[in-house]
Order: C-alpha cells, then structure tokens, then sequence
C-alpha cells in the first residue's frame, strides 16, 4: 500500500497552484478530506484482506471539492473490471486500479448522478445475483427447457 | 461654631471634588495595581494600604452627592452615607501610610491620579478633626512662630554669621531688588546647615544678585501636609509678601519636596492669584548656571553615585532632568537605581508621615523598599535633594545597619567647585 | 386500490422492480438520511417484509409547491419508487375522482385502516372566524384535520405551512392559521419543513418511518437524520466564511468569486435543512449556489424573521437615529443633573468657613 | 414565545432600548463628571496640558517594566482580555455587520477561526481573572458586589457568542437571542456600573497626563 501514500504526496503538489489559480472563479477551497479518505481506504482494504469485512463509504455525505473529487478519480484509477446496469436508471461499477477497491455510480433516469460510494469488498452486493431471483430464475429456465423440450 | 466637626468636614469634600476627581472614580475597576506601586504595601502586605482603598471616604462623598445613581442609593437607603466614624478609622490609611509620593498615580491603567484626590480627602479628614497629632502640632507651630519646628529668624541668623565665617563670604539679608530671593526649610537650618554655606559659595562663584529675607525665609508648608488650604494659603501669602515687598524677581525653592511643591505649584492657587515673581528650583538654577558656563567644577567626583529624587521635586514637580545634568557632570559614576526618576520609589517619609510621630515604626518598616533599590545598585554614597528625604535616608539606613553616607546634591558640587576653598571631609 | 395483506417486496416484485433496482433506492435513500452505507442492506430487507401503508394526504391552506416538489420536480424515477411503497389513498390533487366520491374514499381508508394509517398534512389550518376560510366538501380544515387525525397512525406534517404555519401565519395572520402540531397533541408528528421541502427528504422521510418506525425528532419536530445540519455547517462556501471573506453586494468581485453570502442576509447559520448536501433540481445546485442567501425556509416564521437580505444577528431598527435622539435626551438630563451638582458644590463652598489653627483640634 | 420571535423581540425593540439607555446615559455620565469643573491652574506651567493629556491617554496603556515584575498576572491577562473583547467585538464580521448597520462605517475582519480562538483566549483569561479576585487579598478587599455583576456581564456575551458561534447547546436561533440579549444587558448595565470606564478612562488619563503635563512631568 505503499503506492497509495507515495502518491498522496503527490497530489498536494498537484493541489497546490491549482486551487491558488485567481482565474478560476468557480474553484472552491480544498478541504482537506481526500488524504485522510485514502488512508480510510487504505484501512479497510487491510481490514477486509484481514477479517473479510467489507466497507462502504458515501461519497455523498463527504464534503470535497470539486477538484478533489477530480483528483480521487485520477487517483483512484481504472482496473479490469467495468460493469454498468440498469435499474431505475443506469449505475456503473468499476473496479479501481486497487483490487477490491470499487466505485459504485448511481444515475437516475435522467442520467443525474444519485448516489456515488467506493466499496471494498469483494465484488459489490448489487453486481450480485440474489438467491430469491435465482429461484425465481430456476423456475423460469424449468419452465423454459420444458417449453423447449416439449416444442423439440 | 469653630474648632473640627464632621460637618465642617464633609462640606469641603463636597467642595473639592472636581471633575477629575468624578473622572477618576467613574473609572477605577478595582484591579488592584495601585497597592503595587504603594511601599506601604509592599512592605507590609497589607491590603488596607492599597491606595484606592484609602480614598474609600472621597468615592462615598462622589457617589453619593455628585451621581445620580449613588443619591437614589443613598435616599433607598441601599448605601449608608459617609460617617465621622468612617473618617476616624480611614485617618491612619490617609496620614500615616501614604507620602503623597504619587507613584501609584503613575501606575494606575486607567489613569486615576490617586495622590491628587488624597491631598483632597486631608482637607476633609483635618477640619473634622482627624489629623494625626503630629502634624496638627507642626501646623501650628509653623502658624504662629514661623516654622514647623519652631526655628525663628534669630537661630537662622546664627547659621548665616557661622556660614560667613566659614567661607568668608557675605550672605545678605533684605536685600531689595535682588534677582533671587532663597528659601530655606529648617530641616536644612536645624540639621544641615552647611548647605547655606554651600549655596553662598556656588552664588558668589556664579555672581548671583541674592539675598535671603528675614521675614519668609521658611520654605515648608505644614498647610498642604495636613490638607488645610486656607492654613497654606496663609504661609505661601508670607512668602509671597515678602518677595513683593523687596520686588525680587525669583524665589528660590531649596532642597526640599513638599516645599516645591507649596511654593511653585501650589501656591499661586492658594492664594487665588499669579506671582510677580518666578519660582525656581535650586536644582533648576544650578543646571541652568551650569548651563551657563558660571558654574565651574575643579574635578569629578569619583565615588559610585546614585540619586534619590525626592517625590515632590522629581514625579510630583517636575525637575527631573536637571539633578541628572548636574549629577553627570559633577560625577564620574553616576549610576540610576532601578525604578527611578518618575518610577522612584518614595523615602517613606513624605507628605507629613514624618511629622506623625504616631507612624514612625510604619515609616521604617516602608523604608526597606528604598534599601532594597540601593542593595540593588551597592552605591559609595546615596546623593539627594530634599533635607527630610535624607533625614529619612540616614535613619532607615543606620535602623537597617547599612554604611552609606547620604549627601546633598548642591553640597556634593561645592565640594567640586573651582576657584574656591572646598569644606573638609564629606558631609554626614 | 388497497393491496390488502401484500408487502412491500412483493408488490415491488409484482410491478417489476428488480431487486437491484430496489437496493439502488435503498442505498441513495440511506445515503440522503446519512446512514452509514451498510445500513442500505437493513432498509431493503425490512422494507421487503413491510406491509405497504395506506396513506391520506390532505391539503389545507397551502399552495400545493409541496405536491408539486415531491411529483413534478423529479422525473418519475427513484423518487417515484415510493408511491410503490405506500398505497397513496387521497390526495386532491392527484387522485382521479372527486367530490363525494373523494370524500367518501377518505372515510373508507379511516374505517378500513383504523390506526395504522399515515397522514400526510400540507397546508396551514385556519381557525379565525370559526375556520371559514378554507373547507372542504362542507367541512373546515380543523375538523378535517380532527377527524382523519384520530384514526392515524402518525402524521406527516410536509412543508413549513403544516409544520408551523408558514407564509398563511405570516404577519398579520389574517385567516389565523396554525400548524398542525398546534391541533393535534395526541398522535406522533413528524414536522418535515421547507417552502417546499426537498423532494427526496419527504421520501426519505416516509422511508425511514416505514423502516425504523418514528424517527428522532428535534425540538421543532424534525427528523434529525434530515435537519441534524445547519446549511451553515454543510455549506461548501463555509470556507469562505471561516477566512471572513465575504460578498458585499450581488454583484461584486465576492459574489463572482463564490464567497459567503452572510453579509447579504444569509440564513444557513440558523436554519436547519439538508439543501446543501441533498440540493435541488436532480441535485443541480441549491440558493447558495445559485449565488442567493438562504431564506431559512424550514424554520418558524422564516417570513417575519426579519428582512431577507439583512443578516440575522443585526438589529432590526435604526440604532443611529435611536442613538441620536438619547444621546440628546441624555445631554439635557446630563445637564439639569449637572446643574443640580454644579449647584450643591457652589452651597458647599459657599457654607465654607476659613480654618484656622483652631479648628485642627489638639496637637503634639 | 418561539426562538425567531425572541430573536426578533432581541434585535428590534430590545435593541433599541439597550442603545437608548446606554447612549443616554453616557452622556449623563459625562455631563454628570464635566459639570463639576475644574480650577483653572494659576501657577506658571513649565509644560502643555494637552501634550501631557494626550500622552498619558496613550502611554497609560503600557505599564513600566517594575510594576509589570511585580503584578504579572494582572497586566498580562486584563491585556489579554482587553484584546481579546477588541478583536471579538471589532474584528468578527457579524459584528462588524452590526456597526456597520447603525453607523455605514465598515471595515474588514478576521477569519472567524481566528476570533474563535480569541474569544476562548478571553474565556478562559475572564475565568482566571474571578479566580484571581477571590484569592488575591488586595482585590478581596477592594470588591464588592458590582466588581463581580461587571464580570458576569462581560463574561456572558463571550460565552454566550462562543456557544451561539459553535452552535451549542441550543437552537442558534434561541443561542444567537440569548447572546444578543446578554449583550443588551451589558449595555444597559454599562453606563450605571464600572463598565462606563471604557468612555470615562481616556478622560481620566487625560486629567493625569494634564496635570503631570503642566508640570513637564510624563505620567
């Protein structure tokens, strides 16, 4: 992990002529949170490699700036998986460069963004299929192959 | 209808306090600063000698007679109004424990000149008849025979023939149009009268127009010690008198505090009217002589010097400068003490303590406060300006088994003028 | 119309909402209540068991905004999801029928579901002049308000008319409005504020109840897990405010810098609301963002607090000219106290009698 | 009474009440302390009134390096409070609003992190200050009953400021009433206790400079 904190320092170099940048009417002061996020990331993946506890952690409910949250994405990165759904509208799931490191985007059906979380674990629940619907799903196959078998 | 009463009293508080007396009340906070600036205090560690607790009777008088709200305090009966038993039990914090030395004036944060509303409550504590003893008996004594310890022109006369013999010089008397009038205190008569010899000597050298009048030739002021302005007025009036009637064009004021304090400041608003003559310290006239180039000094004196200023002459009078000009070019080790100048701590026995018998021990015990400044500076010998300062001096000194001999100012440049035959020894 | 019996899962299930699409809202739903994300999984799973409530919404004096917020303001999506979670019954202004037919609906709901409804109420209710001011169907607000109350479960007061009478209330009050907590003391109310409230926080709301039974409320009866923070406190121009920099006028080089707007009357510091994390608009953006200082709209009399424009900690009358005029007044009783003074020490000086060496007393 | 009509009842007609009591009486203080007079001096003046005045109105603030040795505490923490009451009442912009507001003067603040520390700086001196006067006997001796009214009522608005600031304790509606109510109080206390020494110490230094001044004396 120590790819994670050798970056950080990076970041603050990065951070700092940007956000000092007078044209930049709309740019916000940095608050601070995205090295401590990193390192609650950090912990946790330790945590699940551990104990096998998963995390979530609400992008929403944590003030950062624009720019940081620019930052966390570059940061962050893109891995090998890419998974997008469609329910209630589209969400993405992408795993980070950081195996069992997630992001999970939800967009609403006009494509506004609802809900944004970074998930560690080891595949996100809403990838998964539930039990009840592979009944669900077994009953339908039961019924499909017998339809088949019976037209065959 | 004569003699003290508690009406008399509390009628002239009534009458003496001004505006910056209302000033001064209306913004003390109670912080307590002034106590560290009282020697009284900081020798005892006693909490009633905190300065602006001794003026407890003039804020009552204030409040409860010139603000709005200490009236209606005192018509609901919420406060209790100033009694003749309250002047009884504040007459030793008002006589005893301060010198009017003024160095609590000099601290206080929000300003309050705490010595000047002191010398206001005297003049009701001493009409309702509690003033100490002491200085009720210099009063009188400086009323009806001319000074306060009873010297009389003939016991001066005797000074002046042995002063002559002894310099050679003539010192005149009555002299009219002279251009310096001197006033002596008969501290200066009595214990040291070599400083009217030595005073002819630096006159003669410079050829000073002088003469000393055998009518007023007390400089003191038991008046404004004991806080009678009308006694005061009447023994400034003398000497104002005086020098109007042989039209000198100066007075000279000698070495002594409170003196300077009666005659320069004080007096022309006693007597309700300007001088037709100047006042003139004699620190003030010898720097300016010096200044002049008619005061010329044969050599320095080498000894470790340090100089007390007396309260009334330096913080309270204002000459300050010039005992340093003299002292630095009579002296070739002329240190300060720490807390000096305007910051001096007093002697101890200013402001009429050493009249009252009654505060004698008290007196002694602020004294360690000047001893500790001259522990500080370990000096040869301790140079002052004021006969009763160094009266003070010598015997705190000699009660605190220290060895330090205690000089006049104007003495120790005689002993350095040129031209002229020095006394022998050192003054003691 | 009631789905008697059916859970929320399985009536879900049945309009073909998928399970995923089913923890999506349970996991912005909790995201919105700032629960810890882990807890989405709980709200899904308690919600599936839930029976599916019947709710009756009533309408008073109010001007429907808060309708409008929760059904127009967002396209038919995740927020929609919660007319699939509750069985809306009456509302006048979206169910079909009308009249007797209406009103006769609402009895219904109250015979059939007797205690276990939730009322939903949106509007202030007038009581001056026996209430006329607003009725329906023959009946006044207040005897609506009574008579539905009785039988609910809890009530839902949605919008700071129902909350605490709102803008009706304002001064001088003319129908003599009040709240809703103002008549009903004997059921649980849950105040959910704002002119209008934010859409998702009304869900949310619903959500929460629905999942946790009756939520913490504060002292005005907000749900805490909604207006716990102050705009203030969650405002992303807070920086600005901690450094003192500060927009002056609207138009200036703060103002186009996005600096705090507390100088021009801003009233997040004292108002309670999750507008600046949830925001307006499919989340596009809230007043403060929009560059205009917050009114304090989910607050008691947010429209009498003052003007909107002038900072909530100044005074509101003219203290210079008060000043002026007692600074006069007091130079006139200065001076006749003065001269009172002035005139006593003249006496005392007066009555002055010379001393003299006799009346020192004795000496030594 | 909700929290916004108490807010109202405080910045409307309870304001104007405190401004009116304090401004009057002020003035009647000060009319009451000029109107008693003063002798002119009839003794030659070896220096200027005004300069000596005006010098001690200033010099006054600072204390000599003696006194300071010997009373530490004193000085440092009234200077500390006496600071930091400048800077919460001056420097921090909801007050600046508030001047600004009754006079058109405005003039920029502080970051409010920085009055924030100011205002626990003075906190913390003002509680160490009624410590102070309890146990030292020279300020035993001199308190009374309006020493210790003049505390409260100074100590209150920072508290009640710092609490409505950090929003503790209370709705910040009811916490900013009840801190702008604590400040009326001072307000209408100021011209009838010590509190007036804020106005009526310049004259007094004034008066001490003057008559030192007159006698070519620093004070």
């Amino acid at each position: 992990m120590e790819k994670v904190e050798s970056i950080s320092v990076t970041i603050q170099k990065r951070m700092t002529p940007r956000c000092a940048s007078p044209d930049e009417a709309t740019s916000v002061t940095p608050t601070g949170n995205l090295i401590p996020l990193l390192h609650e990331i950090r912990h946790a993946l330790e945590r699940w490699l551990r104990e096998g506890h998963s995390h979530v952690i609400d992008l929403h409910s944590l003030p950062m700036s624009p720019d940081e949250q620019r930052q966390l994405l570059d940061l962050l990165g893109e891995g090998e998986v890419s998974a997008s759904l469609s329910a209630l509208g589209n969400s993405e799931v992408i795993e980070t460069a950081f195996a069992g490191v997630w992001r999970v985007t939800h967009y609403n059906d006009d494509d506004v963004l609802v809900g944004h979380f970074i998930e560690i674990c080891q595949a996100p629940d809403i990838l998964k299929s539930h039990p009840d619907d592979g009944r669900l799903a077994l009953k339908q196959l039961d019924d499909l192959l017998s339809s088949v078998e019976t037209t065959a | 209808m004569n003699g003290p009463s508690f009406e008399r009293g509390y009628n002239t508080l009534k009458e003496q306090i001004d505006a910056p007396v209302a000033a001064f009340f209306s913004s003390c906070v109670h912080c307590g600063m002034c106590a560290e600036a009282c020697l009284f205090y900081t020798e005892t560690g006693d909490p009633k000698y905190t300065p602006i607790h001794k003026l407890e009777p003039l804020r009552k008088v204030w409040k409860q007679e010139y603000t709005f709200w200490g009236k209606l305090g005192k018509a609901l009966g919420i406060s209790k109004a100033l009694s003749d038993e309250d002047l009884s039990d504040w007459e030793t914090l008002v006589y005893d424990s301060c010198t009017l030395c003024g160095r609590c004036s000099m601290v206080c944060p929000v300003g309050n000149d705490l010595a000047y509303m002191i010398r206001k409550l005297r003049e009701g504590m001493a009409i309702s008849g509690h003033a100490p003893p002491g200085l009720i008996g210099a009063t009188k004594r400086a009323v009806t025979i001319g000074s306060p310890m009873g010297v009389k022109f003939p016991a001066l006369q005797a000074q002046i023939r042995h002063a002559e013999a002894e310099t050679g010089l003539t010192l005149p008397v009555d002299k009219a149009e002279a251009d310096y009038m001197l006033l002596l205190s008969s501290m200066e008569v009595m214990n040291f009268p070599e400083f009217i010899g030595a005073v002819a000597k630096i006159f003669a050298q410079a050829e000073l127009n002088w003469t000393i009048s055998s009518e007023a030739f007390e400089a003191t002021n038991s008046g404004i010690q004991i806080g009678v302005s009308d006694i005061a007025a009447e023994l400034v009036q003398r000497i104002v008198d005086a020098a109007e009637n042989l039209g000198v064009k100066n007075v000279i004021s000698p070495e002594c505090g409170h003196a300077y304090m009666a005659i320069r400041w004080e007096g022309p608003n006693l007597i309700g009217r300007p001088y037709n003559f100047k006042v003139i310290h004699i620190l003030e006239l010898l720097e300016q002589l010096h200044k002049e180039g008619r005061l010329k000094l044969k050599d320095k004196d080498v000894r470790r010097l340090t100089y007390h200023d007396p309260c009334q002459i330096g913080r309270r009078g204002g000459v300050l400068e010039q005992p340093r000009n003299l002292l630095n070019a009579v002296a070739a080790n002329f240190v300060e003490m720490p807390d000096t100048a305007g910051m001096n701590w007093c002697c101890g026995a200013g402001g009429g303590v050493s009249a009252n018998e009654r505060a004698d021990e008290l007196r002694i015990r602020a004294f360690k406060r000047k001893k500790a400044q001259l522990d500080a500076v370990q000096p040869d010998a301790l140079v002052s300006a004021c006969a009763n300062c160094r009266i003070q001096l010598e015997e705190g000194l000699e009660e605190y088994h220290t060895d330090i001999p205690v000089v006049s100012l104007t003495e120790t440049i005689v002993e350095h003028l040129d031209g002229l035959g020095s006394k022998e020894g050192h003054p003691s | 119309m009631k789905k008697e019996g059916q859970t929320i899962g399985e009536v879900l299930r049945q309009r073909g909402i998928s399970r995923r699409s089913f923890l999506k809202f349970c996991a912005t739903t909790a995201s919105i209540m700032a629960l810890p994300p882990t807890m989405a999984p709980v709200i899904a799973a308690t919600l599936e068991k839930t029976k599916r409530p019947s709710v009756i919404w009533l309408s008073f004096q109010e001007c429907t905004g808060c309708a409008e917020s929760l059904t127009r303001s967002h396209s038919a999506t995740i927020e929609d999801l919660i007319f699939n979670v509750i069985s809306l019954d009456y509302q006048h202004t979206l169910q079909a029928c009308a009249g007797h037919f209406a009103e006769h609906i609402r009895e219904e709901v109250i015979a059939e579901h007797d205690g276990e409804f939730i009322l939903i109420v949106d509007g202030s209710i007038p009581l001056k002049d026996g209430g006329v001011y607003s009725t329906i169907a023959g009946m006044t607000n207040e005897q609506i308000l009574k008579q539905t109350a009785a039988h609910a479960a809890a009530v839902v007061s949605v919008g700071t008319c129902a909350a605490y009478g709102g803008i009706p209330k304002a001064d001088p009050n003319p129908t003599g409005a009040v709240s809703v907590a103002d008549i009903i003391k004997d059921k649980p109310i849950i105040n959910v504020p704002g002119c209008p409230p934010i859409p998702v926080v009304i869900t949310g709301v619903l959500v929460q109840y629905l999942t946790f039974g009756l939520p913490e409320l504060d002292d005005l009866g907000r749900p805490k897990a909604f207006y716990g923070h102050s705009i203030h406190d969650r405002c992303y121009r807070r920086p600005f405010y901690d450094k003192g920099l500060f927009a002056e006028t609207f138009d200036d080089e703060g103002a186009k810098k996005g600096w705090c707007l507390y100088k021009l009357g801003c009233k997040g510091p004292t108002t309670f609301n999750a507008c600046a994390t949830t925001k307006w608009n499919d989340g596009t953006s809230f007043p403060i963002e929009s560059g205009h200082p917050c009114l304090g709209c989910s607050e008691p009399d947010f429209w009498d607090a003052g003007s909107f424009y002038k900072s909530l900690s100044t005074p509101t009358g003219n203290i210079a000219e008060k000043a002026i005029y007692a600074a006069g007044a007091g130079l006139l009783a200065g001076a006749a106290i003065g001269a009172v003074h002035r005139t006593k020490k003249q006496a005392a000086v007066r009555q002055h009698r010379r001393a003299t060496i006799d009346d020192l007393g004795e000496g030594s | 009474m909700t929290d916004v009509e108490l807010l109202l009842w405080v910045r409307g007609p309870a304001f104007d009440i405190a401004t009116v009591i304090l401004c009057a009486g002020m003035v009647i203080r000060f009319m009451e302390i000029f109107m008693l007079g003063r002798k002119a001096n009839l003794a030659e003046a070896r220096g200027s009134e005004m300069a000596g005045g005006l010098g001690t109105v200033f010099r006054r603030t600072l204390v000599d390096t003696g006194t300071f040795k010997r009373t530490p505490f004193t000085v440092v923490a009234g200077w500390l409070f006496h600071i930091g009451l400048f800077v919460i009442i001056f420097l921090f912009v909801p007050h600046i609003l508030v001047f600004e507001g009754a006079t058109g003067l405005s003039w920029p603040g502080l970051p409010s992190n920085i009055v924030d520390a100011f205002a626990v700086i003075t906190i913390v001196t003002l509680l160490a200050i009624l410590i102070h006067r309890w146990r030292d006997p020279v300020l035993r001796l001199l308190s009374e009953f309006n020493d210790y009214l003049v505390w409260l009522v100074t100590f209150t608005p920072v508290l009640t400021g710092w609490l409505a600031f950090h929003r503790v304790g209370a709705a910040p509606a009811a916490l900013i009433a009840v801190h702008i109510l604590s400040v009326e109080l001072l307000m209408v206390l100021f011209p009838f206790t010590k509190l007036s020494h804020a106005f009526t110490l310049w004259v007094a230094r004034w008066y001490n400079g003057a008559i030192a001044g007159y006698k070519g004396v620093k004070s």
